[in-house]
């Protein structure tokens, strides 16, 4: 034992048993490849709930066969009740917000391939990186336990906003015990959340291979950095929120609910609390939450992109600047989401230009995609697909953006389809291609089997197409004044509504069946998929230069890599063609950043 | 593939902006006198993001046919400009526009939410409650009277929780569940909620501004056509969110006296 | 092969949510079952004394097929309703003392139905474990949400019955005089629930209630109002011939 | 495209003062392979990524005490409901605990560096400083709960009022992420006695246990204030 013995790899040795392999690993792939199993799942059950949604949606008064199994009381006579409409859609939304776009992107991938990227044998704190998963798994299973108490999961919402989430059962159904779940549900993930952030800070500051300077890091890493410093303070943020909201919901506090509120002619005990005080702290956090779901997306986009193209970007730092701008302005915006909400006007105004300027950081990084793409050398296959499909949504949900933004034009649309339109665009379906994308790119590595391309070309065209036929009437109903969270559409001006509605279901209910194509790839090629060789896509990041497929439980056997080369050399003349990867000391004549 | 892709992304693009352009579903026509500069900051926006819009997805298009064949031995080119045009431009392009659209539509803001109502504002209440809305006009006496959440018994509709009995200033107050309001009048809309957080929007009047529990708050509006209007809630409140609407008429000023007077009747 | 084995626990996932949500679907239903009694009975009217309070009409001009369903005779509150003779209905008659029959066999399953956006009656009288339905007449969902004092043996509920979905079978396990009903869609929808466990009459429009099938005996009478409370009286009921009451409540 | 020939691993010129003097050598930034590859020379020159860790911890442990804060603040503004109330006396004695165990913690690390450093001559056990440590760190939650027995003998419930509802949310928090820094300590104490105590490890358990400290100094004073 010596001062200076401190060492930041070698953890852990190979693990021995079964359960140490599989189950409570300390490896970040097994880790990584748990969170993708579990937003693999979560994903699915998202999917299933919107499919009853959507056909409730299109046909109120459809009795849908089988309905009652899942609940009595929600589905008397498979009708839904309007209480088991928003409880579905409550839980649509808090299973793909969390458990889907956060954990697959960033905690999945993150964890699977940032310490690979960075050349580092594993996360520096694993039991932690452990623990992270098997506490968001926890939170998964106090959420879908709600599904099996007494009135069914809560119905308030992913912003849960109070009083209504704060007073209990007196609300109606769907405000009881499931609340608390949720709540209980969320407070685990955030700090299953914070222990993964604070392995991914820590990773990328000090667990880098030789030569890896920070200028080298992969945009992919330098995405997941970011999200995770985003991430540590704004899952900071939400954890006490949500325990204050169990405590006002449970031992009768008032943080939430204010004086004099009447429920069923009976008046509450609760005084004083402060309904806009949830609102401020959940928004703190719940604006950041939507760059926490699509920054990983841009990392992995440009990631895979750049390896079709055959060209890095135009330029790295820009591409990392703009991400960084990104999340440090994703702070000072999250008062739009409450522009009618009875905040003072002048605060509108003041949280209206961050929100216009955020625009120019996102145009930046579209546009830099854009021009690399000019003059490239574009392979097609379908990560590559994906990542070009991805760009095409985040520009369409994007451009809506303008028009939120302004407190203004959201006197029309605050509360309307409009928003729904944009934001399943712009964080929901993109940060999905951005997960395709970086599953078809990632799946060899992992698994060491190839998926299958044209299933992936099949399942990419229903997809793309779907999902703007699903999403784009959004915003032709939202500015005509269609209200979201509605079960049914009862105000006369919205039966001209219904038919669009009827539309829209029919391409959600064939969208979503297109995605078992991919499920059946998923695991067809899991098992049976051509066997993969080590740098398929030739790419010339770390992660391909591991000595098997997938790599050895410490990553890179004996010999750690050292890093000669910025992380996308290609186009150049190189002995391998037209790439060279960052470990391979041969000289180059090497690609340069354009700003 | 790469071209099959590259017409597809234009044809969706085009698909997408012809509702938009043929105006298939627009915002409902304005009866509102603060109205006008929301619309035009409405139609400037769609102009300037239609535009965004539709040039960056064929961009992508043109882009994607382009160079998705290269010839062997082939260069990789650059964009002209380089990473530094493209910052520039973005700074100059959508720096410009945002900056503009910023102003523009503070200043649509400030117009609405920065003027006091005007003297002769007519007062008019509203209560949010799961799942209905309510309505109180202060009666000849012009006095609001107090209210007290205690007394509230919705089956025996003192929504408001008057004592009738004690409050002088209550026993004339007109409680409705629907709204009325006379032509080119402005009112004061005073708002509170009840019970959990809801919202008041009438999309034809440009009028959207959420219930807070715990706050009062207040609006002000004057209405130019007379007609029949729906006022929908946009916040989450429970299970009956679908269902909580009244409907708002505008009246002519005889009319609405004659209204008042039929609704005061049934007190 | 190593790598299989993550993949069942996939598909375990599913197996068990259905599991699970079978066992949730194990419901346990009482039946009630009882001598028939026999014998007289009790016949009344109840009336009330002055001026009735003013019922506020209702405006449901936010739910159009009820609205339309009162077009003609607009919908009215109903905490005092007094017919042509000043008889005072849905006045709710029970035995509070001298009762030894044991428990009482229902006649025939009540109905409290939702029609128009107001309860039908609007004062259900319901024994102690008898089933009732509640059925939704509307083109509208309704909430039913019975609030007994909380901390009961009676526990609160709150469903919601979608048009034309099945009645919804409901019991109360204890006596309580009353359960308030409301339906939290409709805010000015109110009922309530009589839960006795003794024979009862309801009084109807002209304020004439019946109670049958009392041996021979001394009782006492209690009749609930739900805005003026309860008033007691003793009658004696001979074999083979009726006794008669008489409640007069007065208008505050 | 410029023309370069084989770029050698670049060395980042960030200078970081303390960082330079850290234990490794040569910096947080900078972790460096020897160029045979061999992970195994690795374990002497890496830094540690406990002492990066462990500011990670203290900026989100910061920002979640951040959030109550604006709570607090928010919550009092413009609520006729506040009542004040006097902090519990026993709070002052708790927090001379709690700054003795710091200043033993410190005593105790200087020890067992000395001891770490191979002056093994030292007779008495390195570890005795921080057993005083964790006895005053159990102390001090033992001196909270008597605090929160005080306050609920006066009729000062969680429910009762919001600043007995915030007193009892931020001394429940910080008790809670103080009872981790004993979890800590002790762990630093099992692994002392086995000599596989790493000083990195070391060095971060007293960090978090002074910040702690320091966060608790503030939570005073924040409570003196608005309570």
């Amino acid at each position: 034992m010596h001062d200076t013995s401190s060492h930041a790899v070698a953890h852990h040795g190979p693990p021995a048993s079964f359960i140490r392999k599989h189950i409570f690993s300390l490896d970040h792939k097994v880790i990584g490849k748990q969170y993708f199993g579990l937003a693999f799942v979560a994903v699915l059950v998202g999917i299933f709930l919107s499919w009853l949604m959507r056909l409730h949606l299109g046909w109120t008064n459809l009795a849908i066969p089988g309905l009652h199994l899942l609940s009595s009381n929600g589905a008397p006579g498979n009708l839904m009740t309007p209480e088991y409409y928003l409880q579905l859609m409550t839980m649509h939304a808090t299973i793909m917000v969390f458990f889907v776009l956060t954990t697959a992107p960033f905690a999945a991938f993150g964890n699977y391939f940032l310490p690979i990227q960075v050349g580092a044998e594993d996360m520096p704190f694993p039991r932690f990186n452990m623990m992270s998963f098997w506490i968001t798994f926890l939170g998964f299973i106090a959420l879908m336990s709600s599904f099996f108490v007494g009135d069914g999961p809560t119905l308030g919402g992913w912003t849960q906003y109070a009083p209504l989430s704060a007073i209990g059962q007196a609300a109606g159904p769907g405000e009881g015990t499931g609340v608390v779940l949720w709540a209980i549900s969320i407070t685990l993930f955030c700090i299953g959340q914070l222990l993964g952030s604070l392995n991914f800070i820590t990773t990328t500051l000090d667990m880098r291979t030789r030569g890896m300077s920070l200028m080298r890091m992969p945009l992919s890493v330098w995405a997941w950095f970011i999200t995770s410093v985003m991430g540590l303070t704004a899952f900071a943020v939400l954890m006490p929120a949500c325990i204050l909201l169990i405590l006002d919901h449970v031992a009768g506090t008032s943080f939430f609910v204010p004086s004099n509120l009447v429920i069923n002619d009976q008046l509450l005990p609760h005084s004083g609390g402060s309904t806009l005080l949830w609102q401020h702290l959940f928004w703190f956090f719940g604006h950041p939450e939507v760059y926490i779901a699509i920054v990983p997306g841009m990392g992995i986009v440009s990631h895979v992109l750049i390896t079709s193209m055959r060209r890095p970007l135009l330029s790295h730092r820009v591409m990392i600047y703009s991400m960084g701008a990104l999340a440090v302005l994703s702070y000072m915006v999250y008062g739009h989401h409450m522009f009618v909400s009875g905040m003072n006007p002048v605060s509108s105004i003041a949280f209206s230009f961050p929100t216009l300027i955020i625009t120019i950081p996102a145009t930046i990084i579209v546009l830099l995609w854009l021009g690399s793409l000019y003059g490239s050398r574009l392979r097609i296959n379908t990560a590559s697909l994906f990542a070009l499909g991805f760009i095409s949504m985040f520009i369409s949900g994007g451009v809506s953006g303008f028009f939120l933004a302004q407190p203004s034009i959201d006197i029309l649309l605050h509360g309307t389809y409009f928003v729904v339109g944009h934001f399943h665009m712009v964080m929901g379906v993109a940060a999905m291609f951005g997960i395709f994308a970086g599953t078809f790119f990632w799946f060899p590595k992992m698994f060491g089997r190839m998926m299958n391309e044209t299933l992936g070309r099949i399942h990419f065209w229903l997809t793309f197409v779907g999902t703007y036929t699903i999403f784009m009437p959004f915003h032709y109903i939202g500015l005509a004044g269609n209200i979201r969270r509605y079960q049914a559409f009862t105000p006369d001006y919205m039966q001209q509504f219904i038919p669009v509605h009827k539309f829209i279901t029919v391409a959600a209910l064939l969208t979503g069946a297109a995605q078992l194509i991919f499920v059946y790839n998923l695991i067809h090629s899991r098992f049976w998929g051509k066997p993969a060789p080590d740098n398929p896509w030739e790419a010339t990041s770390l992660e391909w230069s591991t000595p098997s497929t997938p790599p050895p439980w410490n990553n890179f056997g004996d010999k750690m890599p050292v890093v000669y080369h910025d992380p996308y050399q290609y186009g150049v003349e190189g002995s391998t063609g037209d790439y060279v990867m960052q470990n391979s000391p041969e000289r180059i004549e090497t690609v340069r950043d354009e700003a | 593939m790469a071209k099959l892709f590259a017409v597809t992304i234009i044809v969706i693009a085009i698909l997408s902006a012809i509702p938009i352009v043929r105006h298939t579903w627009w915002t409902s026509q304005d009866i509102s006198t603060h109205g006008a500069p929301i619309d035009e900051q409405m139609s400037e926006t769609m102009a300037e993001s239609g535009i965004l819009f539709l040039a960056s997805q064929i961009l992508l298009a043109v882009f994607i046919w382009k160079f998705s064949r290269p010839r062997p031995g082939e260069k990789i080119k650059s964009f002209p400009g380089g990473a530094m045009g493209l910052v520039i431009a973005a700074f100059l392009l959508v720096g410009t526009e945002v900056l503009a659209l910023g102003a523009f539509g503070a200043k649509a803001w400030a117009s609405i939410y920065f003027t006091p109502p005007g003297a002769n504002a007519m007062p008019l209440q509203v209560q949010a409650g799961q799942f209905a809305f309510y309505f109180r006009y202060p009666g000849p006496d012009g006095k609001f009277g107090p209210l007290h959440p205690d007394l509230i018994s919705e089956a025996n509709q003192n929504i408001f929780g008057l004592d009738t009995e004690h409050d002088p200033d209550s026993k004339d107050d007109i409680v409705t569940a629907e709204m009325a309001i006379p032509v080119n009048r402005e009112i004061h809309l005073l708002m509170h909620s009840k019970d959990v957080g809801h919202a008041f929007f009438v999309p034809e009047l440009r009028v959207h501004q959420d219930f807070v529990p715990g706050l009062d708050l207040s609006m002000h509006f004057t209405a130019t056509k007379v007609g029949r209007y729906e006022i929908v809630c946009t916040q989450l409140c429970g299970l009956g969110h679908y269902n909580m609407r009244a409907y708002l008429s505008v009246f002519s000023q005889e009319d609405f006296d004659s209204w008042l007077k039929k609704q005061a009747t049934f007190q | 092969m190593r790598r299989q084995i993550p993949f069942k626990a996939i598909l375990f996932l599913p197996v068990a949510l259905v599991v699970g949500i079978a066992l949730m679907l194990v419901v346990s239903q009482k039946s009630v079952k009882a001598a028939p009694p026999s014998g007289g009975g009790v016949t009344g009217i109840v009336k009330l004394d002055g001026t009735p309070p003013h019922q506020k009409p209702i405006d449901m001009s936010k739910e159009p097929s009820c609205a339309a369903i009162h077009k003609d005779h607009p919908a009215t509150t109903e905490n005092v309703v007094v017919g042509s003779d000043g008889g005072l209905a849905n006045v709710v008659v029970y035995i509070s003392e001298g009762w030894s029959g044991g428990d009482v066999t229902p006649s025939s399953q009540p109905v409290f139905d939702q029609k128009g956006c107001q309860y039908q009656p609007h004062v259900l009288g319901v024994v102690v474990n008898e089933h009732f339905k509640v059925t939704n007449s509307d083109q509208t969902s309704h909430n039913i949400h019975p609030m007994p004092k909380p901390g009961g043996p009676n526990h609160e509920w709150n469903k919601s019955q979608p048009p034309g979905s099945p009645p919804i079978d409901a019991v109360w396990p204890a006596e309580e005089v009353a359960i308030h009903v409301k339906c939290n869609i409709h805010p000015w929808m109110s009922g309530y629930h009589v839960v006795v466990k003794t024979p009862y009459g309801v009084s109807d429009d002209k304020g004439s209630f019946k109670i049958e099938n009392l041996p021979p005996g001394n009782y006492t009478l209690t009749a609930w109002q739900e805005t003026y409370g309860t008033q007691t009286q003793k009658v004696t009921v001979a074999a083979g011939k009726p006794a008669t009451a008489t409640f007069t409540f007065k208008a505050k | 495209m410029a023309t370069t020939i084989h770029e050698p691993p670049r060395i980042e010129k960030i200078g970081d003062s303390s960082r330079a003097r850290s234990n490794s050598g040569n910096g947080g930034w900078r972790p460096l392979v020897p160029d045979a590859g061999d992970p195994r020379l690795v374990q002497e020159y890496a830094p540690p990524p406990a002492s990066t860790g462990i500011w990670v911890a203290v900026a989100g442990i910061s920002m979640t005490f951040a959030a109550l804060t604006s709570a607090l603040v928010v919550r009092k503004g413009g609520a006729p409901d506040w009542r004040h109330f006097t902090l519990p006396s026993i709070l002052y004695l708790n927090t001379l605990m709690l700054l003795a165990s710091s200043v033993t913690l410190e005593i105790g690390r200087r020890r067992v560096a000395v001891f770490m450093g191979g002056l093994r001559s030292t007779a008495a056990s390195p570890a005795r400083w921080l057993y005083v440590t964790l006895a005053l760190g159990f102390l001090f939650v033992a001196g909270q709960y008597v605090a929160w027995r005080q306050l609920s003998s006066q009729g000062l419930y969680l429910a009762t009022n919001p600043s007995s509802s915030f007193f009892y949310v931020f001394t429940a928090a910080h008790a809670l992420h103080l009872l981790g820094g004993l979890g800590g300590l002790g762990r630093v104490i099992y692994k002392l006695d086995h000599l596989v105590l790493r000083r990195s490890t070391l060095d971060a358990t007293a960090r978090y246990w002074h910040f702690m400290d320091v966060l608790w100094i503030y939570l005073l004073l924040l409570l003196w204030m608005k309570l």
